[in-house]
């Protein structure tokens, strides 16, 4: 039923592997440049010879790009100092080069094991990703694992002119388990699993606006969303902000006070709950779309 | 943390390999990366640099390094390893996958 | 939402430091700042949070429909922005709706008003940690903070709950490491922060003559770099520049 | 002269239900009058049976019971499947047991452990089910017991819908014999979908305030599935499931034989085995059966018990499922082991630990847990007479000497030679032969799987044939050739190693056609849940802990 390997268990270099042309990705400070955490090593926990992020130059379809991707196993894809150096060096080097961005992200948001140094790289990479957008320079965030993005990750991908998602990608600001603890089981019942993936995956994010491309979870149709969106950006304008205060203002007065996600998916046109969860991808769009 | 080194006994790798480096796997609960360098050391060896986040299994290590570069020619390389905590059979694995990137290239 | 302590300053006092009478010009809604004031004679645009307030959708969405007023009514008006935020609202339904996206549309007002023209100042003059932080405030030209102002990723207590490392292995790395101490003055030397204001200090000058001194280049890697704070960033970052140009 | 007993166990039981009087209205009960109807027909002596296995509990019933002192039950002499709920645990907190015989404490291990410790935990033995059940009829029949059923009619006739399980094992041996025969039931109705237990046989009932505790014992989420699963499940299916041509078997419940089922309609149908190997199983409904089931490789499969989530997938598919006249799906544990026991070409199982005999044990130091059914299905019944291909295939490898049968069952163990943390699953000395523990089961040392009974040992490492071992010494040597870097692995001797390989007693996954590379979790049918729910149809409804959509 299922063929070829699925994206969401990939690890960040097969995931570059199968977006990126054959042969095309050349690596930048790989591994042998044994860049490594001070942190960590003090710490006494083990380091990583990419320190969670796997960057360098490729081609999707023919086309240059920047390409990078978290891993999430390692700290749960955390940016520290290095990891956060890296990442905002390569959204420079994509805006320098005016050469489109992917990043696949895969992080918990800054590695609190080296405090503010990652918050600050997080900051600096907003600012690069914004200097792509107005220079027309497509970047592009890949968010298919339920490590997804969180945190100051979340943040940024919606700094990002578009978000490809999967149903298993996840983004949000806060985890189940931190708001289970600030507001109570009652409010939010972190092991209540279908509730956390309405609550931040990817179906409920395309539904409501925040994912631009919900595709299967595979290497063939995350390189294919990507590839359509490479010739596409969304540079940001006044026309643009003032559209979108709007939409998100509109979204706030009708589920602002909607506790249950099933009704947020009615209200986007969904009708039957039961077939658009176990839907996929495009099918799931499909379903959506058709209630609409 | 522990920290050990040790050369093993291996045939010399082809003169002509895929790749200068190659690496598999990944560090997370119960997986490691290995890191497999060609280049500018002896030939009649493999170099191997291992650290491990659960002490006291250095038997283990060396025995699966050993049987490696026995059945592998990998004389002349550097194995780098940064562990946390995987189980013998994962440090076979990725050597090999290692052994396979390095050696033919990624697939 | 949490109420300010005796020691310190009201939103209002805090306001009226900055901006003297023209503070009056502040709108102040469920700890969320809004309006217009002057700085050294000149107008400039303010928002803000106060209170350690946690921010919520509503509040990033008032904070924005302000700069897009500013953007759209006072053309090259400078923005002052002021944190004073215990984070972003930990909550369900906020989450649901995408909060993430309402600080990313936040930050794209702002870097419209950058691309036209206004000048972004930040000041920390109270909380200004994690989401609530990175979600505004660290978006500006040049950050400033009050010494009082606890500006950082997480104090020390927060971070060994989380990461299970005890506390005395923390402080004493800190001494080493600034990035895991908590406050404006180990920010400031990581670069995330311009210049510490003390209490002694006139703020209403400070905040002029950074309005004056400020530039759009981000500076803080090699602030960070220069005061030692984050010895690894800018050179890492120089690398990757410089071997993707190859 | 005439001093034959004689109905004098009727006339106790006739003076028990005397003492209820107007507790109960005919058959059934109230919930809140249950604590003093328990004290009214439980006496001191009774041997006393209460219902509850690895998924099915009267907890109602045993939540009742532990509400009771020392002073109104004592020298009860328990004896019961598995001991599971925190209420059991209360019994002997509060003295009430003299004896307890009994199979399984997998959740209650570490309490059992602490009671033996304390000298509160008096140990008969410990049981396979089968044995179990079958001394019910012996030496160990219920005076009462308390059992739990899904609805009960009017008339006091049981439905026990798809968890059937060990109902009518103690039933019987109980209504038979003048015993007290006790039901919780989740609901009563006018009209049953089928009698399963004929009211003649119950003596009370109560609609219990809650429905019976189902643990979702079974499910196997593919997620969790290693790639070095996968790999071990690719060595067993050719090296074994091939190579025997395995037509009849019982899965355990762990991960590495739940990739097995989920490579049948992948890998198995590229080797082309469908319709050879995996036709007639004796497994509880496995949700991760469901692709192979799908892809048409399974004919029939007989369960102990039932599995929540599978209730709709069983009824849609009777040709396959056994299922009741109403079309639901039916077990029966006691008939399920016999089956597994003397019907089926293979049992592949896993343990925690296993010596350098082959012996296995899931005991640790710190938990006994027990046996359930695996030692009557993973055990030679040579009572066997008919022949399969597999078993005279391995009877005759195993070369038995004149006097022995034909024949052999494939008894199969699949472990990694490390289970999680590091921790060796091969050991010199098994933690089951601990002095306290032998004592305290009057020096039976628990374990699972006796060596002798073992034909194979699948580890990452490769295949030890120790049915094709000559010797102990030998058998010693295959163990440990496929025992890898564990301290017991560490000290194989190369030259040992390498003559077993070459008279194919130790086969590497090489020699059995598998390249360790190709394992990879996209081999599985599916990768999650969520696609089990797809094959299925819509049939399956997995349990919320498993649902993340």
């Amino acid at each position: 039923m299922t063929s070829g390997p699925l994206f969401h268990e990939q690890t960040a270099r097969q995931r570059i592997a199968a977006l990126a042309d054959t042969g095309s990705f050349a690596e930048l400070l790989p591994p042998p440049e044994r860049l490594t955490s001070p942190y960590l090593v003090q710490l006494g926990i083990p380091v990583s010879f990419d320190d969670g992020l796997v960057i360098g130059r490729a081609k999707i379809g023919g086309k240059k790009v920047y390409l990078a991707a978290q891993v999430g196993q390692f700290v749960g894809g955390a940016v520290g100092e290095i990891h956060g150096a890296k990442l905002t060096g390569l959204f420079k080097a994509a805006a320098r080069d005016r050469v489109p961005c992917v990043l696949i992200i895969e992080s918990g948001g800054v590695r609190l094991h080296e405090g503010s140094a990652g918050e600050i790289a997080i900051a600096e990479t907003m600012r690069a990703i914004f200097e792509c957008r107005a220079k027309k320079v497509p970047t592009i965030a890949v968010i298919a694992t339920d490590i997804g993005a969180y945190g100051g990750m979340g943040i940024l991908s919606t700094c990002c002119d578009f978000r490809v998602m999967t149903e298993h990608g996840r983004l949000g600001i806060s985890g189940p388990i931190v708001i289970e603890k600030w507001m109570g089981k009652k409010a939010y019942d972190s092991s209540n699993r279908a509730l956390v993936w309405k609550t931040s995956g990817g179906k409920t994010k395309y539904l409501l606006g925040d994912a631009d491309a919900l595709v299967h979870d595979g290497a063939d149709a995350v390189r294919d969303a990507v590839a359509k969106l490479l010739g596409k950006s969304s540079p940001v304008s006044l026309k643009g902000v003032k559209e979108r205060q709007k939409e998100l203002e509109k979204r706030l007065k009708r589920f602002g006070d909607t506790a249950d996600p099933d009704a947020v998916w009615k209200g986007m046109g969904v009708r039957n709950i039961e077939a658009a969860s176990l839907a996929s991808g495009p099918e799931f769009a499909a379903l959506a779309k058709r209630g609409k | 943390m522990e920290k050990f080194a040790k050369a093993f006994p291996s045939k010399p790798l082809p003169s002509k390999t895929a790749k200068p480096w190659a690496l598999a796997g990944v560090v997370g609960s119960g997986n490691l990366e290995v890191l497999l360098e060609r280049g500018g050391r002896p030939s009649g060896t493999m170099e191997c640099h291992v650290e491990t986040s659960i002490p006291g299994y250095k038997a283990s290590w060396l025995a699966a390094l050993a049987d490696f570069a026995h059945h592998y020619p990998a004389g002349g390389t550097k194995v780098t390893i940064n562990d946390q905590g995987a189980p013998p059979v994962l440090v076979n694995l990725r050597l090999r996958q290692a052994y396979d990137h390095l050696t033919k290239g990624d697939k | 939402m949490k109420k300010p302590t005796s020691k310190k300053p009201s939103a209002r006092a805090v306001l009226a430091r900055l901006f003297g009478a023209s503070a009056k010009g502040i709108a102040m809604e469920k700890s969320v700042l809004t309006g217009y004031a002057t700085v050294g004679g000149a107008g400039v645009c303010v928002i803000g949070t106060c209170d350690g307030t946690y921010i919520d959708n509503a509040a990033a969405l008032r904070l924005a429909a302000h700069v897009i007023d500013c953007v759209e009514h006072h053309p090259k008006t400078p923005i002052v922005m002021l944190v004073d935020s215990a984070g972003q609202e930990p909550n369900r339904v906020a989450e649901m709706l995408g909060l993430a996206s309402y600080f990313g549309h936040l930050l794209s007002c702002l870097e419209l008003a950058r691309r036209k023209g206004h000048k972004l100042i930040t000041v920390a003059t109270g909380q200004a940690i994690g989401g609530a932080f990175i979600c505004y405030g660290m978006f500006g030209d040049r950050i400033y903070a009050l010494e009082s102002a606890s500006v950082g990723l997480m104090p020390i207590e927060a971070m060994s709950a989380v990461t299970k490392i005890p506390v005395p292995v923390l402080q004493k790395l800190s001494k080493t490491l600034p990035s895991l101490e908590f406050g404006a003055k180990p920010f400031a030397l990581l670069g995330g922060v311009q210049e510490v204001w003390s209490a002694k200090d006139d703020v209403q000058a400070k905040l002029a003559k950074a309005i004056a001194n400020s530039s759009t280049e981000d500076n803080r890697a090699e602030l960070g770099k220069k005061r030692g704070g984050r010895k690894l960033a800018l050179d890492v970052r120089k690398r990757v520049l410089a071997s993707s140009l190859r | 002269m005439n001093t034959a007993k004689s109905g004098l166990r009727r006339q106790n039981k006739a003076q028990r239900l005397a003492k209820v009087g107007k507790l109960a209205r005919g058959k059934f009960v109230s919930s809140d009058k249950v604590p003093e109807l328990l004290k009214r027909i439980i006496e001191p002596g009774d041997i006393l049976c209460l219902e509850g296995d690895n998924q099915k509990q009267a907890d109602f019933l045993a939540n009742q019971l532990a509400t009771l002192d020392k002073k109104d039950l004592h020298d009860i002499h328990l004896v019961m499947s598995c001991i599971t709920l925190p209420a059991h645990i209360e019994l002997f907190k509060k003295g009430m047991i003299r004896q307890v015989d009994f199979c399984y404490a997998g959740p209650q291990g570490t309490a059992v452990a602490d009671l033996v410790k304390a000298k509160k935990f008096p140990v008969g033995a410990i049981h396979t089910y089968n044995e179990l059940y079958a001394r019910y009829y012996i030496d160990l029949t219920p005076r009462v017991a308390l059992i739990a059923a899904t609805q009960a009619d009017r008339k006091g006739n049981l439905f026990l819908a798809a968890n059937t399980e060990d109902t009518p094992a103690i039933v019987e041996p109980t209504a038979f014999s003048d015993g007290i025969v006790f039901a919780q039931v989740n609901e009563i109705v006018d009209r049953l979908p089928r009698i399963d237990i004929p009211a003649d046989q119950v003596d009370f009932i109560v609609e219990a305030p809650y429905p019976m505790h189902l643990q979702a014992l079974f499910t196997r989420d593919p997620a969790a599935i290693t790639d070095v699963q996968v790999l071990m499940a690719m060595v067993a299916l050719r090296g074994i499931y091939e190579k025997y041509e395995v037509q009849s078997l019982n899965h355990g419940v762990g991960f590495n034989t739940a990739a097995i089922e989920l490579l049948l309609p992948t890998y198995g149908e590229r080797l082309g085995l469908k319709g050879k190997i995996c036709k007639y199983w004796m497994v509880n409904p496995l949700p991760t059966m469901i692709p192979a089931i799908e892809s048409g490789w399974v004919e029939s499969v007989f369960a102990v018990g039932g599995e929540v989530g599978m209730e709709r997938y069983t009824a849609a598919r009777s040709d396959v499922f056994f299922t009741g006249r109403d079309g639901s799906f039916h077990s029966n544990r006691a008939m399920g082991q016999l089956a597994g026991h003397y019907a089926i070409d293979m049992f592949i199982g896993a343990s925690l630990q296993i010596d350098i005999n082959g012996n296995s044990s899931t005991v640790s130091k710190n938990r006994i847990t027990g046996f359930g059914g695996a030692p009557n299905m993973g055990c030679q019944p040579t009572g066997r007479r008919h022949p399969t291909k597999a078993w005279l295939k391995a009877g005759a490898e195993a070369n038995p000497g004149p006097g022995s049968p034909p024949g052999r069952k494939l008894v199969v163990q699949m472990v990694e030679t490390f289970q999680a943390g590091r921790v060796p699953t091969f050991v010199e000395q098994l933690d089951a032969t601990d002095p306290g523990i032998r004592k305290a089961l009057h020096g039976v040392a628990p374990v699972m799987i006796y060596g002798d009974d073992v034909t194979h040992i699948v580890t990452e490492e490769g295949i030890a044939n120790l049915a094709a071992c000559r010797s102990i010494a030998e058998r010693q040597a295959a163990i440990r050739a496929v025992a890898g870097y564990t301290p017991v692995g560490l000290k194989r001797n190369k030259r040992e190693t390498a003559d077993l390989r070459a008279r194919g007693i130790v086969q590497l996954p090489e020699d059995v056609g598998v390249r360790p590379s190709e394992a990879s979790r996209s081999l599985l049918a599916t990768q999650d849940i969520k696609g089990l729910v797809r094959w299925s149809k819509g049939l399956y409804d997995p349990p919320s802990q498993f649902v993340d959509w």
